[in-house]
């Protein structure tokens, strides 16, 4: 198979997928010329900085849609400075590895979480640096992995 | 129930050609270069594969070349009157936007040695015309190659009236017939083709043999594969025995069935093309009218083809997509795009390629699951939630 | 009786490759590039082939290319390693007189493209030595391609030897196995080779698939076939499944049984060469030890080759002759006038080559029908009546 | 197959093989080099100018045997004239048909006729024109049919 059984479950049965009318960040990345988008929504107790609630929209290839999937696994629950500590790598593999040519759906995940959290930041004007200059919506840009 | 509508990808082999490949493994296994017995009924064999080709393409038996496959056959094709022109001082090269890599990427490696290659526009019909052929030859013209029939989306071309506009400006003219040939007749006496590529597995027959035809006297073969003087010298290698007889019964069969199975084959494709372009938002990409009898190929809008794919793998449906997501590349379909459709779209297709082993059954099937796939997607895609939305506006 | 010993032309498919291939005629027939289900068992059929490839030449999986055969891969390594000399403004390959014509012709068109090629003399025994390769290096050697075994007279080279010596002075070094493979252990790490070429149809597996291996880092490969992404974008057309897993299978039945075939027919070949060389004015074509377990190749003063063949044919023996008699060519083996022998005697030769499906009684047919068919000719021949009568001077 | 049934016959059944000590005339032409040779001899009935008997030895392929058996059975019995005549194409014909790259056979097979003629020319003191130069042994004359 060209992607792993956790690849597949995570594409056949996504998590947390959906829209989040009261979000309090969202991010989205990615764009249609390429192939990918992924929206994220982020709910957050502003106490503790943590991630409470977590959802996706994505539109992509079936690895897109599992690395959406896993990566909202892997931020639902955890304090932000975590959420932002997730590497693609980490994505890939939680999910058993993916091809080499797809590997740039677990690098716009990445970024969608970044996204959103940059938009709660911003919403809420906390201050933060440039690791948080995510995707510019450049084909080249997203797909240079 | 499992459907496989990926025949314009590569077929299964046909009773008829397994068996006549069968004794040719380990009985009829001979070199036909031997001089002995078994090498001896290799070459007949080998002969009367020619002969079959010839046939049902007909041209004469010393006109047909066989290869590893269509990929060859349009390589050699190309670099052969490509050395023609070379030698005339001609470098001008005719094609189109839309034709097979294996013909795209040889224009590409010309272009590198001094060609000038124009690729025709390809109307939103999906099919260009001999017009744009006539408009576009030059005095330098030493080649124009279109294919028969667009392996994605199925519209087929018009040949005759191309290849009698290539006789009169004395232009040698190739057509890749990899998706035409044993579903749509061929003649190339009549048609005025002066070279033609064909694939065995797109008709049932083996993979890894090809034939080249090249009309007598016209444009002398360069080798692509230099060694041993089989194929008259022009394609060296041990021929691939058992694949080129189980070619040669596939072409056979397959020609002597092409009316029943055309009209079977188109049945179904119209039935799926009436039900599926209900879903909203869905297009046919290509006219429906000069189209291949199995090809389907639609486009719809908010979704990415190969996820499409995936879902409609595990209701049992084997399909395609326009877009080269196996080959590890990202961009969208060449030939949707050179239709004119926007990048997000074209991401968005589904070919279904039908043959005559496809059932009323199985065509009900994937009009029972296809919409609720479609549907499904939409609703994890934000570029649908933009659509319906009003933040981005429906093309399509 | 009917006894096959053209084993070095082409061999019968074996029960186990056959049994291999079958499924994936009518089952396992989709493309590997397809996501779909049948694409992906095809894709994973693809990949396990590979792998058995790669176990048994000791190197890695992705190192590994599939062709249409020998030839193919041959033509594709010798022009990936001249495209490389080139950029580095290297123009210079040696290789032997006696290579195959799939070597020597690619080798002619790079000569035309201004590349110097040095072609090693061959030693009466058939094996040249290391130490002509180191010789003939220079600073602008972009290559030294030689073969593992010779397919006429079955002498094997000092691969590892000259392996050495090329990794040694940093020359990309490529070899020929189409004989070798699969009849003698190859593991291109310990000889240092840096490509390999080996052809399915040599060792009971189909004709019409090759492998092309080579090291990772070292050469580039370039295209002889352009088109789609297939085996890394390095070799374009849809992949012949049913072949490359039957290829797979009968490599990996054919290095499991290397020792006891080897013992076997080796045992068959010197038992023909102690009671054919009997004959008089015979002479066996290189030296009996570093030479392939079923190749005997021996010369018959007075009389010709093609129709020694021919009355073998009719007393059930099927051999070939050192000459390219079917080919449509005129001259004797460019393999046996590298061994020096003058052309009337090159004319004379016969090959038998066996393998592990030979009996002991084949071979004992052929010892008693051959000394009667060469006396009948030489009772023909006005040659045989010259060398008798003194006219002419005895050369073996 | 590669060989008609007629060439396969006379090849697998030559007629009038042999050597002849007697000879009136006896023509060889071809070369080992080339890997054909064909020895003609003839006997003549001096009054009648008519071959009486021949016979051949030939070294070479199927073809070249086949055409050498050939030709004898077509001169066999014949008046000289006739022999002369004989054309490489009425050797091919009679033979239904040789391959391509093995009709210098049936040349060396004409020129073997004529050969034996000319040598019993030459003995007997028989003047004749320069149709009767044959073959010089020259590889590339003999095959470049
Ligand atoms: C030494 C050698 N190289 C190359 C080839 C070519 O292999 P193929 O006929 O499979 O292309 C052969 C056999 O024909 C061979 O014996
Ligand atoms: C139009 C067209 N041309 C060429 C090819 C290449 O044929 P093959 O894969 O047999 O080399 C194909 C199919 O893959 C095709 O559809």
């Amino acid at each position: 198979m060209l992607y792993s059984e956790k690849v597949m479950d995570h594409f056949q049965n996504p998590r947390n997928v959906g829209k989040m009318d009261d979000a309090d960040g969202v991010g989205e990345v990615g764009n249609a010329k390429c192939g990918d988008i992924m929206r994220m929504y982020i709910k957050v107790d502003h106490d503790t900085q943590t991630i409470t609630d977590v959802k996706f929209n994505t539109f992509g290839c079936g690895s897109a849609i599992a690395t959406s999937s896993m990566a909202t696994e892997m931020i639902k629950g955890k304090p932000i400075s975590e959420a932002l500590s997730l590497s693609n790598q980490a994505v890939v593999e939680a999910l058993d590895g993916l091809p080499a040519h797809k590997i740039h759906c677990s690098v716009l995940a990445e970024q969608a979480v970044k996204a959103a959290v940059k938009d709660y930041y911003d919403k809420n004007n906390i201050s933060y640096g440039k690791e948080l200059q995510v995707c510019d919506h450049d084909c080249a840009h997203c797909a240079g992995e | 129930m499992r459907v496989y509508a990926d025949n314009a990808a590569t077929t299964a082999v046909s009773e008829t050609s397994l068996a006549a490949m069968l004794p040719c493994f380990r009985e009829y296994y001979g070199n036909p270069s031997s001089l002995h017995t078994v090498g001896q009924e290799a070459a007949e064999r080998l002969s009367l594969a020619r002969q079959t080709f010839a046939r049902y393409l007909h041209c004469n038996p010393a006109e047909i070349t066989f290869t590893s496959g269509g990929s060859e056959a349009d390589n050699q094709a190309l670099l052969s009157a490509a050395a023609l022109g070379e030698r005339k001082g001609k470098k001008h090269i005719i094609s189109t936007q839309f034709e097979h890599h294996a013909i795209l990427h040889t224009l590409n490696k010309l272009r590198k040695n001094g060609f000038e290659v124009t690729l025709l526009d390809i109307p939103k019909s999906g099919v260009i015309t001999a017009q744009q052929v006539k408009d576009a030859i030059r005095p330098d013209t030493c080649l124009v190659t279109i294919m028969f029939a667009n392996n994605e989306i199925g519209t087929i071309q018009p040949i005759p009236e191309i290849g009698k506009i290539c006789r009169e400006a004395g232009v040698p003219f190739h057509t890749d017939a990899v998706q035409a040939a044993g579903h749509l007749p061929i003649d190339v006496q009549a048609m005025d083709i002066g070279m033609l590529s064909l694939s065995a597995h797109k008709f049932h027959g083996p993979k890894g043999v090809g034939v080249l035809y090249v009309r007598k006297g016209s444009v002398p073969l360069v080798n692509v594969i230099e060694g041993g003087a089989q194929e008259r010298g022009k394609r060296a290698g041990t021929e691939n025995i058992p694949g080129i007889v189980g070619a040669a019964a596939a072409f056979k069969e397959a020609c002597e069935h092409m009316a029943e199975n055309a009209e079977k084959v188109s049945r179904l494709r119209d039935k799926l093309i009436a039900e599926l372009t209900k879903i909203p938002h869905s297009i046919l990409n290509g006219e429906q009218e000069r189209r291949l009898p199995g090809n389907v190929n639609l486009c719809f809008e908010g979704i990415e083809g190969e996820s499409l794919l995936l879902l409609l793998d595990q209701q049992g449906v084997e399909a395609s997509s326009g877009s080269a997501c196996t080959s590890g590349s990202l961009d969208p379909s060449h030939v949707l795009l050179a239709l004119g459709l926007p990048h997000e779209v074209a991401h968005g297709s589904l070919r279904l390629s039908l043959c005559e082993y496809n059932t009323e059954e199985e065509i009900d099937h994937i009009i029972a699951v296809l919409p609720g796939i479609i549907s499904y997607l939409r609703e994890m895609s934000p570029v649908w939630d933009e659509l319906e939305n009003g933040q981005r506006e429906h093309v399509i």
